[in-house]
C-alpha cells in the first residue's frame, strides 16, 4: 500500500517539477530584451552533426562581423541555438520554442532537408521568415510564403551548370552512355529529374539508372557494371561516404569515364582532405562558393584560413553565413523586425549575398542559379558559367594513375 | 585435517543445514550418506566455498576456510568432484585435465601427473583427443576424478560419483578410490550407494534433514537398522 | 465420480538423445486415489510429469484424460482441462506476492472466476487452506522452502484440478513439517476429491499417504503395488541401496 | 547477368563480410559467454579507428601499426570497465537487458567524447596503399578490403588459437562452459570475465580498423556498424567465434550476390528480411554452438 | 468485505481524487494561453507517454522487449497519410483515419507477431529491430507511398494556437486512453496472465494460461496505440518521411523510458517518459550539445547500476525502508 502511495508521491513530484520548469521558462523569457535574438535549432550531435556545426560557425561569423559594425538596426545580435540531435520532431519543437518561449526576433534556417521541410509549415503558421537551403523544390511548392532559399541547395538545379557547359562541348566529344547511381533520399530524388531532362536533350543514353539505400555496403559491383556496359559518364548521386567508395572502386577497377559527377559528397572539405589526389576531376554543382568574386567571400576565406587552417571556406559555412546575410538585408531593408514586412521587402527587392545578387519569386526562390565545380589538383574550381570561371574544366577526365 | 564445526547454511530464508559438525582426518576415508535433499551437496559445497555459511566454521589444516572464494579453497588443496561431473563438455579429455591443473603448483607438475592419470585410467589415454561430452557416463566420471587429481589435492571430495552409472562401473570407480586412499589421499565421499560406500570407507556419517543423525565406523553403520530405515522409511 | 480411471498412460516411450528416460510405461489413476511414484534420481519420474502436463510430448504411447487423448496437446489446454502440477525445484513467480501467484491460477483455472478481485479472495481461501494466509502479501523470495513448496501446492489447487501432480513436495522438510504436509495432502484428497500422483523420496510420506505405489528405475516400471509390498520388493531395495544389499 | 560481375561481387562480398566478422567475434563472445550484450562494442571499434586516424595524420603511423598500441589499450579499458560497471549488473535479474541499457549509456558517452575530440567530419584512411589494386585475370582485388580480409583472418585465427591453445584461453572456455566446476579447479571467475571482456573490446579495435579501411567513419558511424554486428552474430550463433566469422562471410556473400542480381535499392531490405527468416527458422544461429 | 484487504483502498481514493484533477488541469492547460512551444512540448511528452505505455503492454507486462515498436508508429503515420491522400480529405477527416490506421498496425502486429513471438529475450529484441528496418526500407522503396521523398499532408486553416491545441487535446485523449488501458490491463485477468508469462512462461502454461494467444493479443494491442499516435503525429507534422516516423532511435527511447521508470506497473512508463523527456529538454537548454549527450549517457549508467528496476521501484523501496 505504501508503494502505491509513493507512486502517487513520485508522480506528483514530477508534475510539480514540470510546472516549476515551465514557470522558469516564463521568467527567463521575460528578461531577454535588448539585443536582437535569432533562434532555432541545428543538428549539433548525431547523424548530421558535421554539417550542423559548419552552419553554426558560419552564422556565428556573420554575427561577429555585424556586431563589430554596430549590429542590426543598431542593436547587437545574439543567437539562441538548440541542438535537435538530428531529429526532425525536435527541430520542429525547438523552432516553436524559439518563437514562442524565447520570443526570438528572428528565426534562422535549419538542416537537413527533412528538418527544413517540417519546420517550414511551422514558420508559416507563426508568420516567421525562414531562410534556409529549403529542402528541395517540392517544399517550395507547398505554398509557403515566409520561406526563402537564399541561396537554396536545390537538387533539381544542382547539375544545371554542368549540363550548360556540356552543351558547349562538341557533340562528338560528349559522353554517349551514362550510369546513374542515386541514393534513395530526398536529395537523391531531386537530382534525378534534371539528369533525365538534360541527358535526353544532349543525346546521352542512360544505360543504368539505379537507386540504393544508405548505407551502401559495397561500390565494387556498381562500378563493375558501369564499366562492363562501357558507360563513359558516371553520376554518383550520393553523400560523402558512398561517394568515396565509388571513387575508390572506380580507381581500383580502372574505370575511366569521360566525366564523373558527384552529388553532395564532394562539396564537403573532407573530400579533398581525406581523398587527396583520387578525388580530383569530379564535377559537381553548387549555389555558392568561396572562389566566387562576389563581395564577402574573401573575408570568409580569410577567416577560414585563420580559424580552420584551410584555403577557402567550407560550403556549409558559407550557407550559414549567406542565409543570415539574406535575413539581415530583409531586416535592414524593411527597417523593422516585423516578419511580414521583412518578407514583403525580400519579395520585392534585390539582395546581395556571397552567392551573388538575387530576387525572389512567389515560392521564395531566386532565379535558378547553379555553378559547375570541378576538383582540379586538390582544389575546387569553378568551371561554369564563364564569368566566374576559375579554371578550365579538365575533360575528358585523365585516366587513373 | 578438515574440521567442520557446527555450521549452518541457508538458501534465501530456508535453512538447509543446521549445526552440522564432522571431521576428516589425514589419510581418512569418510562416507557421507543420506537420502535425497538431506543436505549432502550443500555441505561439501560449503566446504568448497560455493555456498556461504551463516554460523560455525570450517577449518582446513589449521586455516579457517569458511566463506572464502572457491578458487582460493581449491588452491589450498581441497578439491571437489562435483555432482553430475560438470566436465567442460566442448573440451577434449586432455584439455579438461589441463584445466584441472590450472593452479600454479600443479601446473608445474602437469606432464608427470598426466602420465600418472593415464596409468590410473588407461581408457582416458585412448580417448585423450575426444570431446569430454562424447564420453560414456563411466568415462566421464573417471575424467572428473582425474581432473580433480590433476590439482594435486590433499583432500578429495566426491559428490555422488556413482550417479547414473551401471553397478559394475560404480564398483570399478570405488575400487580406484580405495587405492587412492591407500596411497595416502584423504577422501570425503558422498554417495547414494550406501552399501558400497560404507564397504570401502573407514568412517561414515548419516545426514538427515539438514543434520548429522548418526556417525561411526563404516562397518558398524553397515549393520545399523537405522540406515535402512532412513532410506526406506520402514 | 465413475469408477473408471481419470488419467491413464499406455506404453509411453520417451528418450532424450541416446538416453531412454521412459520405456513402455503405463499407469492409471482414479479420482480420490493417491498414487505414489518412487525411484532413484534420474529414473524418469519428473519426465513423466512433464509428459502428462504437456511440456514434453512422448515419442510413442498415449496419455488419456477422462477418455480424451491429450498426448500431443499444449500445456495450457491440459491445465485448463483440470490437470495441475507442482515443480520439483520450486518455480514461484518471483516478482508477484503469494496472493497474486495463486490468484492467477484461480482466474485461469476452472473456477468460473474472471475478476481479479474475486480471484484474490478465492486465492486467500486457498492460502488459508494450505496454511499460508499469514504470508499472503509476502513475496516468494522472503519465504522458506517449506512455504514455497506449499505455495506450489496452493497454486496447483487454485485451478480447481481433477488431477494433481505433486513433485517432491516433501523434499527438504523436517519430520514435523512432513507430518503436516501429509495431513495437507489428505485434506486435499478429502476436500477436493482429486486424483493425486506424487513423486516422493521421503519414504515415510509415501508409506503413510499413498494407496498405491509405482517404482521406477532407469525408465522402467519395477512394480505397481501397495506401499508395503513395494518397500519389500527386492529389486526396489537394490535400486535404492545398491547392488548386493537386497541379499544382505 | 555475366559471370565476371557475379564473381567480382562475390569476392568483394567475402572481403566485406570478413571485416564484419572481425568486428563481430568479440561481440559474440561477450554475448554468448557472459550474457552481456555490449551495445558499445562497435563504438570501441570506432574509437580505435579514430585513434589510428590521428596517428596516421599526425605522425604518419600506419593504421595497422597503431593497432599495436590501441589493442592493448582497449584491452585495459575493457578490463577496467568490467570491474567498474559490468560486474555490478552481472547479478541482476535480467543481465541481458541491464547490460544493453548500461552499454547504451557507454556508447552515447563515447560517441560524444569522439565528437568533442575529433569533430563531426567524416574520416578516411589514406595511405600509400589505399588506392592500390591487385589484378588477377578479370578480377580486381582492392588493397583496403584485402588488408581487412587478411586482418580478419589473422584476428579470428589468433582469437581462435588463444581460446583453443593457450592455458588462459582454455580457462576462459572452461569458465563459461561450467562456471562452478571451473572455480573448483582454481579459476578466478571475475578475473576471467574481465579478461574476456577486455579481449572482446580489443578485437573490436581491430574490427573497427577494418571497417575504417572499407568505409569512411564519423562519430556516429558505430550505430550502423552495430546493426552489422547483430546480423553476423545472430546468423553465426551467439557465443560461437568461428560461427560468427563464417556468418560474416555469409552475410557478405548474400549482400554481394544480391547486388549482382537485384536492383540495389532492395539489397539492404533483403538482408534484413533474410535475417528475420533465419531468426524464425533457426534462432540458435546457423552453426552448432561451440565455445 | 473480505476482498477489501487485497486492494489498496486508500491509494485508490487518492488516485480517484488526483487523477481527474491532473487530467482536467492538463486539458485546460492550452487555454491558459502559454507560449505555443509548451503546448507542443507537452504534446511531445504525451506522445512518449503513449508510446512507452503501449510498449509496456508487451515489453513490461509480458517481458517481450520489442525494439522495433516504432514500426507501428510509422505504419500508423503512413496509413493515415495515405488515407487522407487517396480520398483527398481535409485534416479533420484525415484524423478519423487514425483509428483504422491503428487497426492496420494491430493487424500487422498479429501477422509479424505470430512467428516472432516464439523467440525470446534478445532474439525477440533483434527480430523486432529488423522488422523496424524492413518496414522503413519498404516504405522508402515504394513510390506509391511517396518513397524517399516523403509525404505532405494538408494543414489546418486555423491559427497556430488553435492548431496546436487541437493536436494537444487529441494526444491527451489518446494518451489517457492508453494509460487507462495499461492500468486496466494491469489489474485484469489478461494482465495477470501476461505477468505470469513474463515470470515463467512454462509455469504460466501449466497454470492454464494460453501464452501464445495472450502474447499475440498483447502485441496487437500494444501496436494499436502507436498506430493511432503515428497518425496524429503525421497530421501534426504535416510532412512525414521514412527517416522521421520509422526512426529507430525513437524505438529505443520508448523502451528505455519504460525501463527507466519501471516496467512492471502502469505508472512506470509514465514516470519514465515524463522524466526523461523533461531531463533531456533541460539538458539541451542549459548544457552544451555534446556535454548534454554525455550527461544523458551517464544517466543510463547511473540508473541501471543503482536502480536496476527503474526509478519508481528504487524510490518506493527506499521509502519502505524508511517507514520500517
Amino acid at each position: 500500500m505504501n508503494s502505491s502511495l509513493t507512486v502517487t508521491k513520485t508522480a506528483t513530484f514530477l508534475f510539480v517539477g514540470l510546472v516549476i520548469m515551465v514557470l522558469s521558462f516564463y521568467v527567463n523569457s521575460a528578461i531577454a530584451a535588448q539585443p536582437i535574438v535569432i533562434g532555432g535549432s541545428l543538428p549539433l550531435t548525431g547523424e548530421f552533426a558535421e554539417t550542423g556545426k559548419l552552419i553554426e560557425k558560419g552564422m556565428k561569423f556573420w554575427a561577429q562581423e555585424i556586431n563589430e559594425k554596430g549590429g542590426l538596426l543598431g542593436r547587437p545580435v545574439e543567437f539562441k541555438i538548440y541542438d535537435d540531435e538530428s531529429n526532425v520532431g525536435k527541430a520542429v519543437t525547438y523552432a516553436e520554442k524559439a518563437i514562442t518561449v524565447d520570443k526570438v526576433d528572428l528565426l534562422f534556417g535549419g538542416y537537413p532537408g527533412t528538418a527544413a521541410r517540417a519546420v517550414m509549415p511551422v514558420a508559416e503558421k507563426h508568420k516567421f521568415v525562414y531562410v534556409s537551403m529549403g529542402g528541395h523544390m517540392k517544399s517550395f511548392e507547398q505554398g509557403y510564403t515566409y520561406s526563402f532559399g537564399a541561396p537554396p541547395l536545390m537538387g533539381e538545379w544542382w547539375y544545371e551548370g554542368f549540363f550548360q557547359w556540356m552543351e558547349t562541348v562538341p557533340a562528338d566529344q560528349r559522353p554517349k552512355k551514362a550510369a546513374v547511381y542515386t541514393m534513395n533520399n530526398p536529395v537523391g530524388a531531386s537530382l534525378t529529374g534534371s539528369i533525365q531532362k538534360w541527358t535526353k536533350k544532349l543525346g546521352i543514353e542512360i544505360a543504368i539508372d539505379e537507386k540504393y539505400n544508405l548505407p551502401l555496403p559495397d561500390a565494387t559491383p556498381l562500378i563493375m557494371k558501369a564499366k562492363q556496359l562501357q558507360c563513359d559518364m558516371l553520376f554518383a548521386n550520393g553523400f560523402f561516404g558512398d561517394g568515396v567508395m565509388m571513387i575508390r572502386a572506380a580507381k581500383a577497377l580502372d574505370y575511366n569515364p569521360k566525366a564523373i559527377l558527384q552529388g553532395i559528397g564532394s562539396v564537403v572539405p573532407a573530400w579533398i582532405k581525406e581523398l587527396g589526389k583520387d578525388g580530383d576531376y569530379v564535377f559537381s554543382g553548387t549555389s555558392l562558393f568561396n572562389k566566387l568574386n562576389f563581395p564577402g567571400n574573401d573575408k570568409l576565406n580569410e577567416y577560414s584560413k585563420k580559424e580552420f587552417k584551410i584555403d577557402g571556406y567550407p560550403l556549409y559555412f558559407g550557407f550559414g553565413y549567406a542565409w543570415m546575410q539574406a535575413l539581415a538585408q530583409g531586416v535592414e531593408g524593411s527597417k523593422s523586425l516585423d516578419q511580414t514586412k521583412i518578407r514583403d521587402w525580400l519579395k520585392s527587392n534585390k539582395i546581395q549575398t556571397i552567392a551573388g545578387s538575387m530576387t525572389f519569386d512567389d515560392k521564395g526562390l531566386p532565379e535558378p542559379i547553379n555553378f559547375c565545380t570541378q576538383i582540379i589538383n586538390g582544389q575546387v574550381e569553378l568551371v561554369w558559367p564563364l564569368n566566374v570561371q576559375t579554371a578550365k574544366p579538365v575533360y575528358p577526365k585523365p585516366a587513373w594513375k | 585435517m578438515l574440521e567442520i564445526k557446527g555450521i549452518s547454511v541457508s538458501y534465501q530464508q530456508h535453512r538447509a543445514l543446521t549445526d552440522v559438525s564432522m571431521v576428516v582426518e589425514k589419510n581418512d576415508f569418510v562416507a557421507l550418506i543420506g537420502s535425497n535433499g538431506a543436505g549432502k551437496s550443500t555441505l561439501i559445497n560449503a566446504v568448497s566455498g560455493l555456498n556461504k555459511i551463516d554460523l560455525g566454521s570450517i577449518v582446513f589444516e589449521e586455516k579457517i576456510i569458511s566463506n572464502l572464494a572457491p578458487d582460493y579453497v581449491s588452491s589450498l588443496g581441497v578439491i571437489q568432484v562435483p555432482e553430475g561431473r560438470k566436465l567442460f563438455p566442448q573440451m577434449t579429455v586432455e584439455e579438461n585435465l589441463e584445466i584441472g591443473a590450472y593452479l600454479p603448483e600443479p601446473r608445474k607438475m602437469y606432464s608427470r601427473n598426466l602420465g600418472k592419470m593415464f596409468e590410473l585410467f588407461p581408457r582416458l589415454k585412448e580417448r585423450r583427443r575426444q570431446r569430454s561430452g562424447s564420453l560414456s557416463g563411466g568415462e566421464q566420471q573417471m575424467l572428473a576424478i582425474a581432473r580433480a587429481l590433476m590439482a594435486q589435492p590433499k583432500l578429495l571430495m566426491l559428490d555422488e560419483p556413482s550417479l547414473g552409472l551401471a553397478p559394475i562401473v560404480t564398483l570399478e570407480i570405488f575400487k580406484i578410490l580405495q587405492e587412492l586412499n591407500q596411497t595416502g589421499l584423504s577422501i570425503l565421499l558422498v554417495s547414494q550407494e550406501v552399501l558400497q560406500s560404507l564397504n570401502i570407507s573407514k568412517r561414515g556419517y548419516l545426514l538427515e534433514n539438514g543434520g548429522i543423525n548418526l556417525s561411526g565406523n563404516s562397518s558398524d553403520l553397515l549393520t545399523d537398522p537405522r540406515v535402512k530405515e532412513s532410506y526406506l522409511g520402514l | 465420480m465413475s469408477l473408471s480411471a481419470t488419467l491413464t498412460g499406455h506404453d509411453i516411450d520417451k528418450s532424450f538423445g541416446g538416453l531412454k528416460a521412459l520405456s513402455k510405461f503405463s499407469f492409471e489413476v482414479k479420482a480420490g486415489e493417491i498414487l505414489g511414484l518412487i525411484g532413484p534420481n534420474g529414473s524418469g519420474k519428473t519426465t513423466l510429469f512433464n509428459l502428462i502436463s504437456g511440456l514434453f510430448h512422448p515419442d510413442s504411447g498415449k496419455i488419456e484424460f477422462e477418455g480424451a487423448n491429450i498426448t500431443h496437446e499444449s500445456p495450457h489446454l491440459i491445465a485448463s482441462l483440470g490437470v495441475a502440477r507442482t515443480f520439483q525445484i520450486v518455480r514461484p513467480l518471483r516478482d508477484l506476492d503469494l496472493i497474486e501467484n495463486v490468484a492467477i491460477a484461480v482466474v485461469y483455472g476452472r473456477n468460473g472466476i474472471s475478476q481479479m478481485q474475486v480471484a484474490r479472495a478465492k486465492a486467500f481461501e486457498i492460502l488459508e487452506f494450505t496454511g499460508l494466509s499469514h504470508r499472503a502479501r509476502r513475496y516468494p523470495g522472503e519465504l522458506a522452502l517449506e512455504d514455497l513448496k506449499r505455495l506450489e501446492v496452493a497454486r496447483a489447487l487454485a485451478s480447481n484440478p481433477k488431477v494433481l501432480l505433486l513433485d517432491e513436495v516433501f523434499a527438504g522438510l523436517n519430520p514435523k513439517e512432513i507430518s503436516t504436509a501429509i495431513e495437507l495432502v489428505y485434506k486435499i484428497k478429502e476436500t477436493y476429491r482429486v486424483a493425486i500422483i506424487m513423486i516422493e523420496h521421503v519414504m515415510k510420506a509415501i508409506m503413510t499417504a499413498c494407496s498405491r505405489v509405482i517404482a521406477l528405475h532407469h525408465g522402467v516400471k519395477l512394480c505397481d503395488a501397495s506401499p508395503m509390498d513395494v518397500a519389500n520388493h527386492p529389486e526396489v531395495i537394490r535400486a535404492y541401496l545398491g547392488a548386493g544389499y537386497a541379499g544382505n | 547477368m555475366n559471370s565476371t560481375l557475379i564473381i567480382q561481387s562475390l569476392i568483394s562480398g567475402v572481403m566485406m563480410g570478413s571485416v564484419y566478422a572481425l568486428l563481430g567475434v568479440g561481440f559474440s563472445l561477450t554475448w554468448g559467454v557472459m550474457k552481456v550484450i555490449n551495445v558499445a562494442h562497435a563504438t570501441f571499434g570506432l574509437l580505435a579507428a579514430f585513434f589510428a586516424y590521428t596517428a596516421l595524420q599526425a605522425y604518419g603511423v600506419d593504421p595497422l601499426i597503431s593497432l599495436v598500441v590501441s589493442a592493448p589499450l582497449l584491452f585495459l579499458i575493457g578490463c577496467t570497465l568490467y570491474h567498474l560497471l559490468i560486474v555490478r549488473i552481472t547479478s541482476a535479474k535480467a543481465v541481458i537487458v541491464s547490460s544493453m541499457i548500461l552499454t547504451f549509456g557507454i556508447a552515447i558517452i563515447l560517441e560524444n567524447l569522439m565528437l568533442l575530440l575529433w569533430g563531426a567530419d567524416p574520416r578516411l584512411f589514406t595511405t600509400s596503399y589505399t588506392s592500390k589494386v591487385i589484378i588477377i585475370g578479370p578480377f580486381y582485388f582492392q588493397y583496403p578490403p584485402v588488408i581487412g580480409f587478411l586482418m580478419s583472418i589473422v584476428g579470428v585465427t589468433l582469437l581462435h588459437l588463444f581460446l583453443k591453445k593457450t592455458y588462459l584461453g582454455k580457462a576462459v572456455r572452461a569458465a563459461w562452459q561450467q562456471p562452478d566446476a571451473s572455480q573448483l579447479c582454481g579459476i578466478n571467475l571475475k578475473r576471467i570475465s574481465a579478461i574476456t571482456f577486455g579481449l572482446a573490446v580489443s578485437t573490436a579495435g581491430a574490427g573497427g580498423l577494418g571497417m575504417g579501411l572499407l568505409y569512411s567513419f564519423e562519430p556516429h558511424s558505430h550505430n550502423l556498424w552495430l546493426i552489422h554486428l547483430f546480423l553476423v552474430v545472430i546468423v553465426g550463433g551467439v557465443g560461437n567465434v568461428l560461427g560468427t566469422a563464417l556468418a560474416g562471410v555469409i552475410v557478405g556473400v548474400i549482400t554481394g550476390l544480391s547486388m549482382a542480381f537485384l536492383p540495389y535499392q532492395w539489397v539492404n531490405l533483403l538482408t534484413f528480411g533474410l535475417l528475420m527468416v533465419i531468426l524464425v527458422v533457426r534462432p540458435q544461429g546457423l552453426f552448432q554452438s561451440e565455445i | 468485505m473480505k476482498s477489501d484487504q487485497f486492494s489498496s483502498t486508500n491509494s485508490n481514493r487518492l488516485y480517484q481524487m488526483i487523477i481527474p484533477i491532473v487530467l482536467v488541469g492538463l486539458a485546460l492547460f492550452p487555454f491558459s494561453e502559454p507560449p505555443v512551444y509548451f503546448i507542443s512540448f507537452v504534446f511531445w511528452i504525451f506522445l512518449y507517454v503513449c508510446l512507452s505505455s503501449s510498449w509496456n503492454l508487451i515489453g513490461g507486462y509480458a517481458g517481450y522487449l520489442s525494439f522495433g515498436h516504432v514500426a507501428f508508429f510509422g505504419i500508423g503515420a503512413y496509413a493515415t497519410a495515405m488515407f487522407g491522400k487517396i480520398f483527398s480529405l481535409s485534416v479533420s477527416l484525415t484524423l478519423l483515419g487514425t483509428i483504422p490506421a491503428g487497426l492496420i498496425a494491430s493487424l500487422i502486429a498479429i501477422i509479424v507477431g505470430y512467428p516472432c513471438l516464439r523467440l525470446r529475450g534478445p532474439y525477440f529484441a533483434v527480430i523486432t529491430l529488423c522488422f523496424a528496418f524492413v518496414s522503413q526500407l519498404t516504405v522508402k522503396n515504394l513510390e506509391i507511398l511517396g518513397g524517399a521523398d516523403g509525404l505532405w499532408l494538408k494543414t489546418m486553416d486555423v491559427s497556430v494556437e488553435i492548431n496546436r491545441t487541437i493536436f494537444y487535446e487529441l494526444m491527451l485523449a489518446l494518451t489517457s486512453v492508453t494509460v487507462l488501458v495499461s492500468f486496466l490491463v494491469g489489474r485484469s485477468k489478461f494482465g495477470a496472465g501476461l505477468r505470469a508469462i513474463k515470470e515463467d512462461e512454462e509455469v504460466a502454461q501449466t497454470m492454464a494460461v494460453n501464452a501464445p494467444r495472450l502474447k499475440i493479443t498483447a502485441f496487437a494491442l500494444s501496436a494499436f496505440f502507436p498506430g493511432v499516435a503515428g497518425g496524429i503525429y503525421a497530421c501534426y507534422l504535416s510532412y512525414i518521411h521514412p527517416d522521421v516516423v520509422f526512426d529507430v532511435n525513437m524505438s529505443i527511447l520508448q523502451v528505455l523510458m519504460a525501463l527507466f521508470g519501471g516496467a512492471s506497473s502502469w505508472i512506470g512508463p509514465v514516470v519514465g517518459a515524463v522524466s526523461l523527456t523533461v531531463v533531456n529538454e533541460g539538458l539541451s537548454t542549459f548544457v552544451k550539445a555534446e556535454l548534454a549527450r554525455i550527461i544523458y549517457g551517464c544517466l543510463f549508467i547511473v540508473v541501471i547500476v543503482f536502480m536496476p528496476n527503474g526509478i519508481l521501484e528504487f524510490f518506493s523501496r527506499r521509502t519502505k525502508r524508511i517507514d520500517n
